[in-house]
């Protein structure tokens, strides 16, 4: 294979391609203006809507816009990133007023004729620019016990499982951690005591796991005052998780795990 | 303003999880709160549509209602647990509904209580109220000369 | 600056440090520190599988592993390692099911398993069913299992610390046979608090470095932007060697651009490559399977067309995959992750278009050199006592030349653990090493070089420019020339990242400094990548000289080590690169001889 | 997010009604004089507009409501929950044109009619 013929005739196959695709094309381009909501409790104690305005390719997403501010324009601007594909759950944030995470939000779905507001996700402290702390989040998180509880004596070979057991809790393993949903939750903006729904999600995971003993205890955790009752159902989650995981679903499912065994 | 900063969640639990939460002083206050909000709800819905319906659409509607008629339903018993049903339960579902309301904005402790008692003691006050005038009502009142009702012995 | 003290201290919270956290954290003191909140790893995004050869569906056993992944990595494996790892594989899978892992399973309810690329039954006689999977989330899934077990044994997790120095003390030894040496001694760690700016040391008896891979040196990669090849590069300024760093995995089919993977199963169901004329090139470079050539292969020859003009977009930089004369039933059933990443990332409709393609970037095969307990080498067989590395930041070396697909995850979990279990032994009986006087000077002077610059060149600038020299010339085909390119380019590089400036000038979560740091890291393992590279002039696995298109197994089946060298001048130095010295690690030979690879 | 801000409004509207209804129905126990000046009170087209909107936030309420139960307790409710919503908004539109005219009718032609 190392030489590399360049000179064979051209294969038969060859087929007309799409202008946009095809050599000489160009993607199209588009300037935007990203409204950024500044915040930096070092210099001042106020937040500030600033503008950037950019040229932008067709395929550029949210995070590109924000990588291209600072990278090229304000290396000040602060947004945490990683995988840059909706896997890692870093970027969640408030894109025009909803929750998304900014690597999978293309520019050229929004409305690019007016400004694109971004600004940090509600109902978490504030740190700085787009970053949030999200150690509240986590702490819920790890209040529903969020791990396989087993008592049997541990098996040399693994458990075994049905594939429909399997299913059971298959759409709430999906969940990324990004907290796009109990950051649009309006119970939790009121006053950031509630669980969320990031966490009875990942409860919902282990209570419908077959393998798992402790499903008890999660749902005596979230029969709580701020646990599932403060739920008012009204779907902002299930609007925001970027995993596609229905979220109300499984908050529905744990009130009827508990109304169940308290009745 | 985003400088905002809140409590972290629970903040007054411990830093790290306790897997000893199985208190048996848990209560399940809460759950029953939400179980009742749905099944008067349900209820309620009769009840009111069918208060709605004789009321208003009935007749002459909205302009049929005097003394004589409201003291002309409250002499059948049928009525008058209708309508005692309805206030129990709507003040109870409302109360609930205004006191997770409460809960749900009220910041700082002290307005949730203060908020919440005057919550309670109004819906009480109402509740005795309306349960005396529904059981205490004489349709007939000495004295009264208008829009009494037709069963009513002439004075 | 604070200190703290702790038994053993991790660096990097992805899949090996988890998975050695949960193993030492219930042994000794431990802390875990990550310079992203542990689920944001980049492990959570490996699809495809872990093997092991639980034989649940298919006969199977763990030499034929062996050997597959001796093969794979086209004989520069150690088969020490190879035979340990694929031994342990059984456990390992058992251990995720026991901590949780949602495992897909068979009609009888045992754990399922697919094929992959390479794995095969008796030697290379059929595929074999060896990858466990939970659909197509394995990595997330072994993740977050990881980090929910961490959650349950109450691990230590320090989020969002950068560590940016190891600190090592050296002293004088004796070998058996009477002669002297230097010997290396792990104290601690230096690192950088994000949310205040402050340093913070951490005194500890064991270190294990588990920071990942190093795939942002090249331009087009599957890997995370964070994924900057830290521990390598902290490791390297320590005057730790790097082994085999010229070999790095390119996966064919990546989003253009973009790098996100597409999965190989898209050429399987019939998708076909196509060049800016519309052309299916692959009919020229290889008649006869076309587009299901081997990997490698494949990635060369679209590498080839855009170097000779036929790419296609307005750089011309990336070639399509066509699957627009397929049902979209039939994609739907059988590639619905592909179109779904080519929909929201590009915006392609792959019933109707052509998605652009180009090899990405995937998988550093080198890195940090351990022994099979996982203990880091200071040269060809000296442990660094207190030391340990796993995952890819290390190179066992378990991958040679070319891992294998779902060997990674399995590494992560095998190494991972034996780095935690021996971390927590050896700090049973070791005493704390004395931090060295000012121990966090090196890292300070380094901040505050970066911090006050001021020359005006922008770090995302040096950045793109090295990933597109790194993408141009080191990637799938290398000559000569163009790894002098390279190396002439990051000494151009170099020079601008002396007069950089960075904008922020905050201590808080001053991400605009630490891009500028990182961006140190990147451009020192690039020069180490192509000095190997260059120093190899041979073609094996993952690295391909068109200039040596043959493999040389009298010359070159060993492992390089680089190792930092300020005595190299550009003179004395055979690449004429100053500060870098090649040294070479005989491969450990145990049961399979070379053989000419081919499947 | 907008039926919920819609139910809760009108729960409080008409929470905050039936205290001032309860009031006003216990002056019957007071004098039936009184009662009828004050049920008078009702019978203006303002009142009648204003009768007509409570209705409408008690409808919806209750509509809605049915609608929350059917997420809390049908397997399928969370899914459908959009479809449920606009059902809600239909059913609501169908009870409320028909009670509408009634009760405008009644309300102004009995005040236009001179009552
Ligand atoms: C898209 C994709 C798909 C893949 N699919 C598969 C597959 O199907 N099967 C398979 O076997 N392999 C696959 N791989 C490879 C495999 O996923 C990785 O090699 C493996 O997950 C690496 O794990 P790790 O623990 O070494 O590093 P990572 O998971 O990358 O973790 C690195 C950790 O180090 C931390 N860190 C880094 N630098 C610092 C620092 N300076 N200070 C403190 N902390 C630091 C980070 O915060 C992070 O927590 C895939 C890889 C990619 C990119
Ligand atoms: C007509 C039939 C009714 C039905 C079916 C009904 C149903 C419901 C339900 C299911 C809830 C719970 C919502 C939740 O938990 O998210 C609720 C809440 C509420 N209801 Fe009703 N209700 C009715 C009548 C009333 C009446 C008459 C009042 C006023 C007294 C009222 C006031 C409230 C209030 C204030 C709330 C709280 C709203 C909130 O928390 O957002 N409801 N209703
Ligand atoms: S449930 Fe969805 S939105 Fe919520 S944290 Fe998980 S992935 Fe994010
Ligand atoms: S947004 Fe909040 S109210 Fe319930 S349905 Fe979701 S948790
Ligand atoms: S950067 Fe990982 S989810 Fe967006």
């Amino acid at each position: 294979m190392s030489t590399v013929e360049t000179e064979l005739p051209e294969p038969a196959s060859k087929i007309e391609l799409p202008a946009h695709l095809g050599g000489g094309g160009d993607i199209p381009t588009f300037d935007i203006t990203l409204r950024v909501r500044r915040y930096d409790p070092e210099f001042s104690e106020e937040s500030k809507w600033e503008d950037f305005t950019m040229t932008m390719y067709g395929t550029d997403r949210v995070l590109d816009a924000l990588h291209k501010v600072k990278w090229e324009q304000d290396g000040s601007l602060s947004f945490r990133r990683s995988c840059a594909h909706g896997v890692c759950g870093s970027d969640a944030m408030r894109i025009n007023g909803r929750n998304r995470l900014a690597c999978k939000t293309l520019l050229k779905d929004l409305d690019t004729s007016k400004p694109i507001t971004v600004e940090p996700i509600k109902g978490l402290p504030v740190e700085k620019d787009l970053i949030v702390d999200m150690e509240p989040f986590f702490q819920s998180f790890r209040e529903v016990m969020p791990f396989l509880i087993n008592r049997d004596h541990t098996p040399t070979k693994e458990r075994l499982q049905s594939a429909e057991d399997r299913e059971r809790f298959d759409d709430t393993t999906k969940c990324i951690l990004c907290a796009a949903c109990t950051s649009s939750c309006p119970v939790f903006w009121t006053d950031g005591q509630y669980f969320g729904p990031a966490a009875i999600v990942n409860a919902h995971r282990f209570i419908f796991d077959s393998r798992d003993d402790a499903g008890d205890m999660r749902l005596e955790i979230l029969n709580d005052k701020e646990g599932v009752w403060r739920c008012r159902t009204t779907f902002n989650c299930t609007e925001a998780c970027p995993r596609g995981i229905q979220v109300t679903q499984a908050i529905a499912e744990v009130k009827q795990a508990i109304l169940a065994r308290q009745i | 303003m985003s400088t905002d900063s809140i409590a972290a969640p629970r903040s007054n639990s411990a830093q790290s999880p306790k897997y000893k939460r199985n208190k048996a002083s848990h209560s399940s206050f809460e759950m029953f709160a939400w179980l009742f909000m749905r099944l008067s709800g349900v209820v309620l819905i009769v009840l009111i549509f069918g208060h709605l319906f004789v009321n208003l659409m009935v007749g002459d509607g909205i302009h049929a209602i005097d003394f004589g008629f409201v003291a002309g339903k409250w002499s059948d018993p049928f009525w008058q647990v209708w309508d005692l049903a309805m206030l129990w339960l709507a003040i109870l579902h409302g109360t609930n509904g205004v006191r997770t309301i409460i809960n749900d904005y009220a910041e700082r402790d002290g307005t949730r209580m203060t908020l919440k008692t005057i919550l309670y003691v109004a819906s009480a006050v109402i509740i005795v109220l309306g349960t005396l005038v529904v059981f205490t009502f004489d349709p007939c009142p000495p004295g009264a000369v208008i829009d009494l009702p037709s069963f009513c012995p002439v004075p | 600056m604070q200190v703290h003290k702790y038994d053993v201290v991790i660096v990097g919270a992805g899949g090996a440090g988890m998975r050695a956290a949960i193993e030492s954290g219930q042994r000794a003191h431990t802390a875990v520190l990550t310079k992203l909140y542990p689920t944001r790893s980049h492990t959570g995004a490996a699809q495809g599988g872990m093997c092991a050869a639980l034989a649940n569906v298919e006969e199977d056993n763990w030499e034929w592993h062996t050997f597959d992944t001796v093969k794979g990595g086209d004989y520069l494996v150690d088969q020490d390692a190879a035979e340990v790892m694929a031994k342990e594989a059984i456990d390992a899978v058992i251990d995720l099911e026991k901590m949780g892992l949602p495992f897909n399973r068979t009609p009888e309810g045992r754990i399922d398993q697919r094929r992959f690329g390479g794995h095969t039954r008796d030697h290379g006689k059929a595929p074999v069913r060896r990858a466990c999977y939970a659909a197509d989330r394995t990595g997330h899934m072994i993740l977050q299992t990881l980090y929910q077990n961490c959650v349950k044994h109450n691990v230590e997790f320090y989020n969002e610390y950068y560590v940016l120095d190891l600190l090592t003390v050296e002293e004088e030894a004796t070998r058996e046979d009477g002669t002297t040496y230097m010997q290396k001694r792990i104290a601690g760690v230096v690192s950088y608090d994000l949310a205040t700016g402050e340093l913070h040391v951490f005194q500890a008896k064991s270190v294990i470095l588990a920071t990942g891979g190093a795939g942002k040196v090249f331009k087009t990669t599957s890997n995370a932007h964070t994924l900057t090849g830290d521990g390598m590069g902290i490791a390297f300024r320590k005057g730790i060697p790097l082994e085999d760093m010229e070999f790095f995995q390119f996966h064919p089919t990546g989003l253009a651009g973009l790098g996100i993977l597409l999965s190989e199963a898209a050429r399987g169901e019939g998708a076909i490559l196509r060049n800016s004329d519309g052309e299916r090139f692959m009919e020229r470079y290889a008649p006869t399977i076309k587009d299901l050539a081997p990997r490698d292969i494949v990635a060369r020859s679209m590498a080839n067309e855009v170097r000779e003009g036929r790419g296609c977009g307005p750089n011309k930089d990336y070639v399509l995959l066509d699957l627009t004369h397929l049902e979209p039933a039939h994609i739907d059933a059988k590639l619905p992750d592909i179109t779904e990443f080519a929909r929201t990332y590009l915006g392609v409709e792959p019933y109707t278009e052509p998605v652009p393609v180009f090899p990405t970037a995937h998988y550093a095969m080198g890195g940090v050199p351990t022994n099979i307990t996982t203990e880091v080498l200071q040269d060809n067989d000296t442990v660094i006592p207190g030391l340990y590395a796993a995952g890819e930041v290390a190179c066992v070396s378990v991958h040679g030349s070319n891992r294998l697909g779902t060997n990674s995850l399995l590494d992560i979990n095998v190494f991972g653990k034996r780095a935690g279990v021996a971390a927590a032994e050896y700090a049973k009986t070791a005493d704390f090493v004395e931090l060295p006087e000012n121990p966090e000077g090196d890292t300070k002077a380094l901040l505050d070089h970066v911090r006050n610059s001021d020359g005006g060149e922008r770090v995302a600038a040096i950045r793109k420019d090295l990933q597109d020299t790194m993408d141009a010339n080191m990637q799938v085909f290398r000559t000569k020339d163009s790894l002098n390119q390279v190396l002439g380019d990051i000494a151009g590089f170099e020079e601008r990242y002396s007069r950089i400036s960075v904008q922020d000038k905050g201590k808080r979560f001053n991400l605009d400094l630490l891009e500028a740091v990182e961006l140190g890291f990147l451009l020192e393992l690039a020069k180490v990548m192509t000095v190997a590279a260059l120093h190899r002039e041979e073609s094996r696995g993952g690295h391909y000289r068109e200039d040596f298109p043959d493999r040389d197994d009298e010359n070159f089946m060993k492992h390089s080590m680089a190792y930092l060298d300020s005595g190299v001048t550009a003179e004395s130095s055979e690449e004429h690169i100053a500060g870098i010295r090649l040294e070479t690690k005989p491969v450990v030979v145990t049961r399979y001889q070379p053989m000419v690879r081919k499947y | 997010m907008w039926s919920w801000v819609g139910h809760r409004i009108t729960g409080v509207v008409i929470f905050i009604f039936l205290l001032v209804h309860v009031l006003d129905t216990s002056l019957v126990r007071v004098s039936p004089e009184a009662y009828t000046a004050v049920i008078g009170a009702y019978k203006n087209p303002i009142m009648g507009l204003g009768e007509a909107a409570l209705v409408a936030a008690i409808v919806f309420h209750a509509f809605n409501g049915l609608r929350i139960i059917a997420v809390d307790f049908w397997k399928k409710g969370p899914k459908y929950q959009r479809q449920l919503l606009w059902g809600v908004l239909a059913l609501w539109a169908v009870t409320m044109i028909p009670f509408l005219i009634r009760h405008l009718t009644i309300v102004f032609s009995n005040f236009f009619g001179g009552h």
